[in-house]
């Protein structure tokens, strides 16, 4: 008895310091040790997952980069999911972005995923064959309905300026229409928004979409009629990649390949600090009341 | 010496060995920096005095050509990139400094009051800087003289442009906050003030009407018996959207009455303003915890820096 | 005198600035002050900048406690300054502009400014900013406590909505089942959370903004009327 | 909007006798009238713009009539303040509810008197544009006199020059008024620097180093809220704060001793400063408020309505105008 009076006098006056340690112990032990945490998928992720598993092997599936280095951090490891699902499934993949400042970013999405892990082994993913890099198109909302009505008109090149006729990827595509799906992880303009509508809804191309947490609510309104799937900041992109996870859990089960769900281990852990912290913080609370109540 | 200072003289010892051992072996190197130079040439045209940009493969040396360089970062793999000491020890400085302000957690201290004056200082002078080339310069110079604007600083500005006197009455009434230096025409040092409260009254009691009063109230006007279409055409009752749109419209009536100053909030008024006041609580609590995610997210970044960016420990 | 013209002055603009929102002819008016607005402050940050200057060298020359600290400050702030308002380290653009040195942005990537900006500004803001983690623990340690009605309903809530954002939602399930098909997508507590956000802090912020707007309303109708100076040193 | 207009016919033969402030409120209805009457006319006067296919525009007018019926509610609103004013100012006793918060402000006071330790105010960090900054100096001016019939040192770091200068015209004047002018010191009123977070770092870091009694923070605020707020509690000083914020109002809910919840900020300094015709504005806003739960009430009634029994559908297939839309696009419809 006598110990754990003592043990409630210490806690009423428990130095908030600890509390300040026990914060960032949660925060950076997981990003130290790597710790990621799972996120069950939401309805809208889990469509355009399905829908990829569903699509016949070699389907032709056009990429959008439409990003740059501002807001990466949400987008960057959802189009690293996506490229590796397309891989995984042996799609074809035409990487293009309607950003000019999301160049660095496509080239290193090809870098990571297609050459670094698909580019080697018996069946080698190889440019002009399984994939392609379209690179920049110019001209916002017009190139992606330039792109819906004629690919050669919009670039009649590869990013290392190929003529696209003489790749064979690009035989028998004429334009985004003979593609199975889009997918999109966006920024702003141009965006999944303009690819709604110069592209998905009036030529009836499935159109999948990735966004960041602040744009969720603008885009939300078009699923699930105009858009197959839509996948929202780092919380989707971390539903996506417990997907990928659970269906091919080699190696993507490995915590250095899920980036969006490394980040969300502090956040998991923290929250459970937070909830200890009130659940204990309100144990106190009654336990005086009973002494308090107990001496009177 | 006390108990404290002994940990923690023995904590920094820990601390800065353990620094020096890890500059020492990592492969990364620590807060290492590279840049790319990215050079700017034009060439004069002799018969206009237009500076025009080098054709692709000519030669940056020569008659005529004018350089300048920028650096651009630059990952250490690129090829052609050079180490820059400058960003590297600013890497070192942003790192000591984020330090010194977590050190603030644990208390007021000598280090966080050092970061506190340099901020202070700092920020000042950030943004009379940033004010001072965006609205001195961009909007104040280019309408009073549009000449020199364009020779000394916008080389955009059309020339065609004419001055515009009118915003020398912002000016003046500017300058009148310096009135205040001298006391006996300081009174004219509310003339500003009274013009910019004016103006604030009559733009913010227009806004809020419309954007929140407005706004607002029609936004709370829902159905309280929704209806939606079924398959055969004829309509079934929606529970679960009756049920929201009840629970707002209570909700917000309710928390309206809390606000009620004239009545004595008794009897039914009482009852339903305690109503308000519980729903008032719910949203607090909700936000609150929403708000959770964001702050640790803030705190990651931070983390991230030191320990990726500084440290090189982990790759995120 | 000192008094009548600043109120004057006020309620003028004021009322002009009302009825330019109804009237297309005065449109440009509201526009206007904004510009203007952003030119006084302008203007008077640079008085605010004197203040300062002269706040600190008076703590140095009366040697008061901490004076060092004083000078930092004032070192800092001349220096960015300084720094800033002659563009040093920043090179032009484009070749066009190559002969007008002050034409790049004062903001350029390499520049004194920008390092300025990079390495001290920008990382001393971000941690104070990530400071508040910290202070979300201790807050909802200390105040969440079931003292009253209100007190357990905000920390219900705020523990229910915790939940719901993590994967550890999921904790329901040893307690309740998952539902018929299996998906664990909806789960009650997720659910229980987007109720509450969509009704119930839907409907408190609702409240509190059209409260708010009668209160700017009668607020700014109290400075039109010339009812509260105090702004302006109150009644003599 | 009815209500308010009934009471206003209601209670103006009252006013009849109007005094000084009365002649504003005529001129303010004189000067709206004259506006809509010119723009009539120069809505007869100027030609209609050819060829723009609604044929809707006009050139210039002087008065946009799509705004109309948001004009005849600002000045139903406004009109119904000043009236309450008005009749406060006459005598008519008005009842107002109490707030904890403001009570607690002269306690506060009086415990920073007896410790002999410093107080803190906080005018936000937003610049004087904002009216919870101009109401956040109207408090000052109340808790100045205060402190300064107490002669208790009251600091007041801000984040603008605009709000500097105007805090110290209400300091002085305050000091003055409470028959201590030489209670005001400049040096206790300063400017710190207009970064949200370099602001926070120095108030911080004096409310450490002089351990405030009371700390009040009143006026626009953001993530820095619960910094300030933490801070002030971790050196045990008595808080009140207040703030239109919505997103920030939890954060002191939690951490403050005393919050005054959005309208509350505004109606703060009128309380304070006990006049008639301030408190007065109090009921006019409550008039409003009413106006607003009555327009909800019977745009709910009309929306379920509609929604149980739509009106028959017009030829071409489309639902008959809703009987809502007679409140939410025609009382409500906004500018």
């Amino acid at each position: 008895m006598s110990s754990s009076v003592t043990i409630l006098d210490r806690l009423n006056v428990l130095d908030r310091r600890w509390i300040f340690l026990a914060m960032a112990l949660a925060v950076a032990a997981p990003i130290l040790l790597g710790i990621g945490s799972d996120e069950s998928p939401s309805p809208p992720t889990k469509r355009l997952f399905d829908r990829l598993e569903e699509l016949p092997e070699g389907s032709r599936i056009l990429m959008a980069i439409d990003f740059d280095p501002n807001s990466a951090a949400e987008l960057s490891p959802m189009a690293l999911a996506f490229t590796r699902h397309c891989c995984l499934r042996r799609h074809k993949i035409y990487f293009v972005t309607t950003w000019g400042t999301g160049v660095p970013l496509l080239d290193a999405t090809i870098k990571t995923v297609v050459q670094s892990e698909f580019g080697r082994g018996d069946r080698p993913y190889q440019y002009g064959i399984d994939y392609v890099n379209l690179g920049f198109v110019a001209g916002d909302a017009v190139a992606i309905s330039q792109l819906t009505s004629d690919i050669r008109k919009a670039r009649s090149q590869d990013m290392q300026g190929t003529s696209l006729d003489s790749l064979p990827v690009m035989n028998d595509v004429v334009s985004l229409q003979d593609m199975q799906l889009l997918i999109t992880p966006s920024a702003g303009f141009p965006g999944a928004k303009e690819w709604v509508q110069y592209a998905g809804t009036p030529y009836k191309i499935p159109l999948a979409a990735g966004c960041t947490g602040v744009q969720s609510t603008q885009l939300f309104p078009y699923y699930p009629d105009q858009l197959v799937g839509l996948v929202t900041g780092i919380r989707g992109a971390n539903e996506y990649e417990s997907m990928l996870a659970s269906k091919y859990p080699v190696p993507y089960a490995e915590m250095s390949k899920r980036p969006a769900s490394l980040r969300g281990g502090p956040q998991r852990w923290a929250h459970r600090l937070m909830i200890s912290l009130i659940v204990l913080g309100n144990a106190i609370h009654f336990a005086n009341r009973y002494r308090r109540s107990s001496h009177s | 010496m006390n108990r404290e200072t002994t940990i923690w003289t023995l904590l920094f010892i820990v601390g800065g060995l353990s620094l020096a051992y890890h500059v020492q072996s990592s492969e990364r190197g620590v807060g290492q920096q590279f840049v790319i130079p990215v050079e700017i040439a034009g060439r004069v045209d002799a018969a206009t005095g237009v500076i025009v940009p080098l054709g692709a493969g000519e030669s940056t040396e020569g008659e005529g050509v004018i350089k300048g360089v920028r650096y651009d970062k630059a990952g250490r793999e690129t090829s052609q990139a050079v180490y820059s000491l400058s960003r590297t020890i600013g890497v070192w400085v942003a790192a000591i400094l984020t330090l010194c302000v977590f050190s603030y957690l644990y208390r007021d201290n000598p280090f966080y009051k050092l970061v506190e004056s340099i901020i202070v200082g700092v920020s000042a002078g950030y943004w009379i800087v940033q004010y001072g080339w965006t609205v001195l310069v961009s909007k104040v110079l280019v309408k009073l003289s549009p000449d020199l604007a364009r020779y000394a600083f916008l080389p955009e500005t059309p020339v065609d442009a004419k001055p515009e006197y009118l915003y020398l009455i912002p000016v003046i009434l500017g300058c009148l906050i310096f009135c205040r230096l001298i006391p006996k025409a300081a009174w004219l040092g509310r003339w500003p003030l009274a013009f910019i409260v004016g103006t604030t009254a009559g733009l913010k009691l227009i806004l809020f009407l419309n954007a929140d009063f407005v706004r607002q109230i029609r936004s709370t006007i829902l159905p309280l018996v929704v209806l939606s279409t079924n398959a055969s055409g004829g309509s079934d009752f929606d529970w679960k959207q009756s049920i929201q749109n009840l629970v707002i419209v209570v909700s917000v009536l309710s928390s309206l009455t809390y606000f009620y100053f004239s009545v004595e909030h008794k009897g039914w008024v009482g009852r339903i303003s305690r109503v308000g006041i519980w729903v008032l609580m719910i949203s607090f609590g909700a936000s609150f915890a929403l708000t959770v995610m964001g702050r640790i997210t803030l705190l990651t970044m931070r983390l991230q820096f030191l320990f990726d960016d500084w440290l090189g420990l982990v790759r995120m | 005198m000192s008094k009548t013209v600043p109120v004057i002055i006020a309620s003028l603009v004021g009322f002009l600035m009302i009825f330019a929102f109804f009237s297309p002819q005065l449109l440009w008016l509201r526009q206007t002050a904004e510009d203007w607005f952003a030119i006084i402050t302008t203007i008077a940050m640079i008085y605010g900048g004197l203040t300062l200057c002269f706040h600190h060298l008076k703590k140095i020359s009366d040697s008061e406690a901490g004076w060092g600290f004083s000078a930092v400050t004032l070192l800092a702030f001349g220096v960015t300054v300084i720094v800033g308002m002659l563009k040093i380290g920043v090179v032009p653009e484009t070749a066009r502009n190559l002969n007008h040195p002050w034409s790049g942005p004062f903001l350029q990537e390499g520049g004194a400014f920008w390092w300025i900006y990079q390495y001290l500004f920008s990382p001393v803001v971000s941690t104070m900013f990530a400071l508040l983690a910290f202070y979300v623990a201790s807050a909802a340690f200390r105040a969440f406590r079931a003292k009253n009605v209100e007190a357990i309903l905000l920390l219900v809530t705020a523990l229910i909505v915790l939940l719901g954002q993590t994967k550890d939602r999921e904790i329901t399930t040893l307690f309740l089942p998952a539902m018929t098909d299996g998906s664990t997508s909806y789960l009650p507590i997720a659910d229980l959370t987007e109720f509450i956000r969509k009704t119930i802090v839907t409907s408190g912020q609702r409240a509190i903004m059209i409260g708010v707007a009668l209160g700017v309303v009668a607020t700014s109708l109290r400075i039109l009327l010339g009812l509260d100076r105090s702004y302006l040193g109150g009644d003599e | 909007m009815e209500i308010t207009q009934r009471c206003r016919e209601g209670r103006i033969p009252r006013c009849r006798n109007s005094g000084r402030r009365m002649g504003l409120l005529l001129a303010f209805l004189l000067i709206t009238m004259i506006v809509c009457k010119g723009a009539v006319f120069a809505a007869d006067a100027k030609p209609v713009n050819e060829g723009s296919g609604a044929g809707q525009e006009k050139a210039v007018a002087w008065f946009d009539f799509e705004k109309t019926s948001f004009a005849l509610l600002t000045v139903a609103i406004c009109g119904t303040v000043i009236i309450c004013t008005e009749l406060a100012r006459r005598g008519k006793p008005f009842y107002v509810r109490p707030i904890a918060g403001l009570r607690a402000m002269e306690e506060a006071v009086g415990r920073a008197t007896e410790m002999g330790k410093p107080m803190l105010f906080v005018p936000g960090i937003e610049d004087i544009k904002e009216i919870d900054t101009v109401a956040g100096l109207m408090i000052l001016s109340n808790v100045a006199r205060m402190a300064a019939e107490y002669d208790t040192p009251l600091e007041v770091p801000t984040s603008r020059t605009l709000v500097m200068t105007a805090a110290r015209e209400a300091v002085q004047a305050a000091a003055i008024a409470a028959g201590r002018p030489d209670y005001y010191n400049e040096d206790r009123v300063y400017y710190v620097t207009e970064e949200q977070f370099g602001y926070v770092a120095s108030v911080c870091g004096w409310m450490n180093r002089e351990k405030p009694a009371a700390c009040f923070f009143l006026g626009k605020f953001f993530a820095e809220s619960l910094i300030l707020a933490e801070t002030g509690n971790a050196v045990g000083a008595i808080q009140i704060a207040g703030t239109a914020e919505t997103t920030q109002l939890p954060f002191f809910v939690a951490a403050c001793d005393y919050t005054l919840l959005g309208e509350e900020l505004f109606a703060a300094s009128a309380y304070l400063s006990g006049e008639p015709a301030q408190l007065g504005m109090l009921k006019g806003q409550d008039f409003g408020k009413l106006a607003a739960m009555v327009l909800v009430l019977a745009g709910c009634a009309l929306a379920t309505w509609d929604s149980i029994s739509p009106r028959v559908k017009t030829s071409d297939g489309q639902n008959g105008s809703r009987r809502t839309q007679w409140i939410t696009d025609t009382v409500l419809k906004g500018g």
